[in-house]
């Protein structure tokens, strides 16, 4: 196990919390939600793929910097201090690891390059229904021709409201609970018969329904194996958990950063709150849950940098403490500002939104506490 | 004395239910709707006229305050009267009448402490809810520790000047009087508060309406510029308004928590109900996520408790017993669980409770996360559960301060 | 609902607390376990029949005074208050409920004024592995000759280790998990064939194993129905959680005061502990958490009395709530009181001991939460 | 420097696995049993002979002591060479020789603090087991509040003279001296403490064993009655034993918590195997019970969650890294682990968790609830967690107290 950065990953920190705080601020956040982008913040994004970020995990013979996943984690935790929307997730790591993992040379060699340069966006499509359930996919995919037919629908596919390419998930054979007969197809967004809706959520990043009404694929764009496909999406999810927590973790260190300020400026009956003993010991509470927090995610990512063998564990166990973590420090932070953090103005009450969504991405503390107790085999 | 023992209370219901039978319109024995709830004042609307003629009805007997006087507009009606008054409406689902911080807090302080000019000139008014009135509390350095309240209120002579600025005033916008706590001493903190009246259209006084994370917006700031307020509007002895201020917010946190922030919404399944729908259930009827199914298992059970409790409390204190400082007990417990509430139905809708508007989402489950939002100032609003903690481990247990 | 004790209901309290702090303390308590009574206090239980509290659910016809649960309840909750270890629960409750609703005119006349007299004690023996489980019955009771022959065993019997007369459920029909082809059975003692093991348990209360082997029992000493025993042992059984809420509920009172006296006169840093603030919020939490318990085991009672259709979930409402209090009250009992409470010589350890024992029998709060979901219905 | 790019390092594990593989006795590779757990000292008993030449063997190298200078009996080891040491010693799973507060807590604080002629004296002994040590710190009425201590420590000329009590003295009944913090000047509160050693055998000492509820008497009441303590028995500064005892307390939170409290005792398997055969599992392995089944979940994630965090932390300041008072924050979790373990065990093994001695439950079984009420006191020795809580409050976030 290794939890201190090399000098590098050290360097990539210190560059996206800098770029970070100066180019994607809270204000700059507020500003967006004010003015109604849900999400979209395509210049950012730009200034992002001149950073280098979206090829952290791309080979170098796709235009890459193969970086590895503990750098990509400084990335994100980073952007998680600022609830930065940004498609980073889903395409540097959920997108770059689907095609890594599971992708043809000829795919790697049409998609990696133009996500490297920042010029193309995906978004991982699963869930069909109010929960995440991976297994349960029943979106059918009919062969067809030389091809196949893809009917169903999708749920709150983050980043599909602006996606250039999908990855979905569909089922070739079994039944819903299977996870044989899920093969994965990269459809681009502007094919016949996929009509997204895009959806206005609680943390203003968006996010967006895909209904599949007969959408022809070609044999071409199947990603890995017909019907195996849940060998490439199982690790893929996880990376999923892996960056979420990271984000998470993010998201909450500047919540209590924040909290920790008022704790020391705020005054109440003379006396500064922060010298109030219970508040104190939540505080402290607080702070001791992020450093286990911490732990844990700088393991997992370490797990998949080493190609150990307990990556589906660490990401269950990251994301679920990470969830945990976040739904207690948003609560109090928003309890220990008082009437100011309930208010529109505040930044405290971007926080609480959006950690409720990443909570709940990929699978909540109870979705894991189940898949780790099944895991390790009890 | 039990129902059925008295031959005169056995008339009054008997009259009663008649009466309501022939007043109370057909409309206003349906759901409340949100958009229809009557709060009274210069500027309501009445969206059903039938609001309109039931307020006036249910006014025209004093039951918008049944137990007030009926020299100052009330029922006049005695305890028991007024238990079968409400078993009456609620038997044939009324709406409530009228909302009003008038009849639910002011009204009972003007009772206690107001001179007989006041109570003429304030509590008719209250009763047919001709005047809305808001609350002048919080400011904004003065939150848990309210008496820290900077508010200046100078004698003018034949004027009070009132300058200063409020913070968390429920509907100020929208009302016609405001209560107000203001400084009239500041080389004393509890001892130099008063209790002031006066009209929101006077010279000098700004409403901003402060959005809230949930989106609504049902709180101002507050502004006092210059504003003065005649002489005989001070209720109560000069500095003595910290008397008056507590007992109105013994009103208001019983106000508060009676319901559990009446979180209650008509229409609304229960939680598990909701839980079937959207994660589903095995042959057997049992929601297929367990560990959700175990965790709501547990809300309804709090749920549960804290209702018996609410309902211990009241027959206790209405059998006389002496109950304590139950108020900050109720009242944290309602935060807690209403919290604990809303958080889970939106963890129960799943995707579907992180929608914020437009498309892919039905009102109600847009409701759930603005609900679980709001929720969060039920710990924060009407005494945080930080100042109840205190209240319970002093007065209650009798715990002490350090010592010097 | 009722939550206002009668005159009548008022003076049986009272008059309990008053022989259960006279003749059952704490220092009695801890005298019995210093001998290695291991539970048996003849002597006390002498002084209870002579109070009448055996008779309280007994008819006046059978030499009782049929003076309700919430009666009973007072009497429960004052012994809950010294830890008194006595056959109350088991036989003036569990018994006399089992007898009441399930039991024959000759059976009652023959048991419940042996009862009321304070000369024959029962105990109902359910459980046969490591977890309340009362469907999961697999004790076999087969026909012969005119009665029926029991074989298998039954886990921490309750009193088992003093009882006259044990109430054994066992299996006529049907394979363990099962509700229908459970029959009960009154078996002495003293029956051939009956091996009993006392054991020593955590609270100093004792308990016992039971082994038949090809027990004889009369057809005369089934109570109620054969193959429907469950008809009277789950509401029975509903009896006894009712009745440990009512218990669990006085050991939390009394730890409570222990606690809150210490609060106010133990010191540090030149302070009482019950001036720091975050002791002064977990007081309040502890106090608030007892509060909403008291009203669940009060309705509770008021349910059996009233003989309301809810008593089930009542009993599982009260029983899951009176247990998770006991947990956190008697944990906090020892961590307020420091190095002090976890000595010998002070009695937080007897609570916390007595606690885990009165949380764990007829189901703890895992089981009731189980429990009340599937009667509510979901 | 990484392992095998040194060749003096390389050479000195070849060495060091040599002489391992000589001296080690077989049984002392075998799992550690409780009561051959070698504590040394004067009443040393080694059950196990071959636990006694093991020790004889290490402290002829010095290698119970691997990093103490050699001049005072100690190895001499430089940092890397002592993590090879517990390498091999790890290696090969062999028992530690030596369990001793002195190699633990007073080595250290006596080579940063005691004169020349101390270190001579004290230390060679430590290293070889020959004196067993016990800590006089705590006393009735100085809990938490350590630097609240009595025990009257007087100059009369040609010795101390010390009159007072400790409590919570582990094993003072076993060992052969003490190392006790005194009163020297009652005119102030931390700047009138001594630290002063004594031999428990000097006349007026009396040590009386403590019961716990867990029922085993780790700790005693010790009592001293006119104790006559040489003159230069007495470590650092007259009145300088407050920084002594603080750096003391140092080495103590971090060897109490560094594995959780020690918890693991061999052969137990994990608990979700205990749970497999407790509660019983369906056709796909899962437990029975689900709502168990989630909590179990739940702590064996925190289990995994708190040992990352104490690898980490070691890593980290390995690396140099600033990590801050993490001792207090480790410990406060490992408390809070250690207790939660404990209990879920309990609940685990059901009714056969609930015996206390004899007929019908294992010896597992009956370790099960001693070890959960002996976990109670993992939150108050060594610092309760509310003083850990106020020292991450105050030393790590830097909040301040109530001012004036």
């Amino acid at each position: 196990m290794t939890f201190v950065l090399t000098e590098e990953q050290g360097m990539l920190k210190d560059a996206a919390r800098d770029f970070v705080s100066e180019q994607l601020s809270l204000t700059h956040f507020r500003a967006q939600r004010n003015a109604g982008a849900n999400g979209k913040d395509p210049e950012s994004w730009a200034a992002m793929a001149e950073m280098g970020w979206y090829g952290v995990l791309i080979p170098e013979s796709y235009g890459g910097s193969e970086f590895g996943y503990v750098g990509l984690g400084q990335v994100l935790e980073a952007q998680g201090r600022t609830l930065a929307a940004s498609p980073l997730l889903q395409t540097a790591l959920v997108g770059v690891s689907a095609l890594v993992l599971g992708g043809s040379d000829a795919q790697k060699e049409t998609v990696l390059p133009k996500i490297a340069e920042g010029k193309l966006t995906t978004a991982l499509a699963v869930d069909e229904h109010a929960h995440h359930a991976p297994t349960q996919i029943a979106m059918t995919a009919v062969a067809d021709g030389g091809g196949f037919k893809l009917s169903g629908k999708k749920t709150f596919v983050s980043n599909g409201h602006f996606a250039d390419l999908f990855i979905v998930a569909a089922r070739t054979s079994g039944k819903p609970g299977d996870t044989s007969g899920i093969t994965l197809f990269m459809v681009p967004r502007d094919t016949d018969g996929l009509k997204v809706t895009e959806l206005n959520t609680l943390d203003y990043h968006g996010a967006a329904n895909l209904e599949f009404d007969g959408v022809v694929v070609p044999a071409a764009d199947v990603l890995g194996s017909v019907d195996a496909g849940w060998d490439i999406l199982d690790p893929v999810m996880d990376r999923a958990r892996i960056g979420l927590a990271a984000e998470m973790l993010g998201l909450c260190e500047a919540a209590f950063e924040m909290t920790h300020e008022y704790l020391q400026t705020r005054k109440q009956f003379g006396q500064l709150i922060g010298s109030f003993q219970s508040l104190q010991h939540r505080a402290a509470i607080m702070f001791s849950e992020m450093e286990l927090t911490r732990s844990c995610v700088a393991a997992a990512l370490d797990a998949l940098d080493a190609g150990r063998d307990d990556v589906a564990e660490m990401a269950s166990l990251a994301k679920a403490k990470a969830s945990s973590l976040a739904h207690l420090m948003t609560n109090e932070t928003i309890q220990i500002h008082g009437g100011i953090g309930m208010t529109d103005e505040h930044d405290a009450g971007f926080f609480i939104k959006r950690a409720r969504v990443l909570e709940s991405l990929f699978g909540g503390e109870g979705f894991h506490r189940e898949r780790y107790a099944t895991l390790i085999g009890f | 004395m039990a129902d059925g023992m008295d031959p005169t209370l056995d008339q009054f219901r008997a009259e009663t239910r008649e009466w309501l039978e022939e007043n109370c319109p057909p409309s206003m024995r349906t759901p409340q709707t949100e958009d229809e709830v009557v709060w009274g004042g210069r500027g309501e609307k009445f969206k059903n006229p039938e609001s309109k003629l039931w307020l006036e009805r249910m006014a025209s007997k004093g039951w918008t305050a049944p137990t007030w006087p009926k020299a100052y507009g009330g029922g006049g009606l005695s305890k028991e009267e007024n238990q079968i008054l409400q078993q009456e409406l609620k038997r044939i689902k009324a709406r409530v009448a009228l909302n009003s911080f008038g009849l639910w807090m002011l009204g009972p302080v003007l009772l206690e402490y107001a001179n007989e000019e006041q109570k003429q000139k304030f509590l008719p008014d209250i009763v047919q809810g001709k005047i809305r009135w808001c609350q002048g509390y919080s400011e904004p350095g003065a939150g848990s520790d309210l008496a820290g309240l900077q508010t200046k209120c100078e004698d003018k002579g034949d004027h009070w000047l009132v300058n200063g600025q409020k913070v968390w005033t429920s509907y100020a916008d929208q009302a016609d009087w405001i209560f107000c706590l203001v400084r009239t001493d500041t080389s004393t903190k509890h001892e130099g508060i008063s209790f002031l009246l006066f009209d929101m259209q006077s010279e000098g006084v700004e409403a901003r309406p402060i959005k809230l994370i949930s989106g609504s917006s049902p709180f101002c700031e507050t502004f006092f510029n210059d504003v003065k307020v005649p002489k005989d509007q001070l209720v109560g002895r000069l500095n003595g308004g910290w008397e008056i201020a507590k007992r109105l917010l013994q009103y208001e946190r019983s106000n508060i928590s009676a319901s559990g922030f009446g979180g209650e919404r008509t229409g609304i399944p229960p939680i598990y109900e909701i839980a079937k729908k959207y994660v589903g259930t095995d042959a057997e009827g049992h929601l297929l996520d367990n560990d959700l199914r175990m965790r709501l298992s547990d809300l309804v059970m709090s749920e549960k408790a804290f209702k018996l409790t609410v309902a211990r409390m009241a027959e206790q204190s209405k059998a006389g017993e002496e109950v304590g400082h139950t108020a900050s007990i109720i009242k944290y417990a309602a935060a807690k669980f209403n919290q604990y509430k809303t958080e889970m139905t939106v963890e129960t809708l799943g995707y579907q409770g992180l929608g914020w508007e437009g498309e892919g989402f039905s009102e109600m489950e847009l409701h759930a996360p603005k609900a679980m939002l709001r929720a969060k100032a039920n710990s924060i609003e009407g005494g945080t559960s930080e100042v109840n903690l205190n209240v319970i481990a002093k007065r209650v247990l009798g715990l002490k301060e350090h010592k010097g």
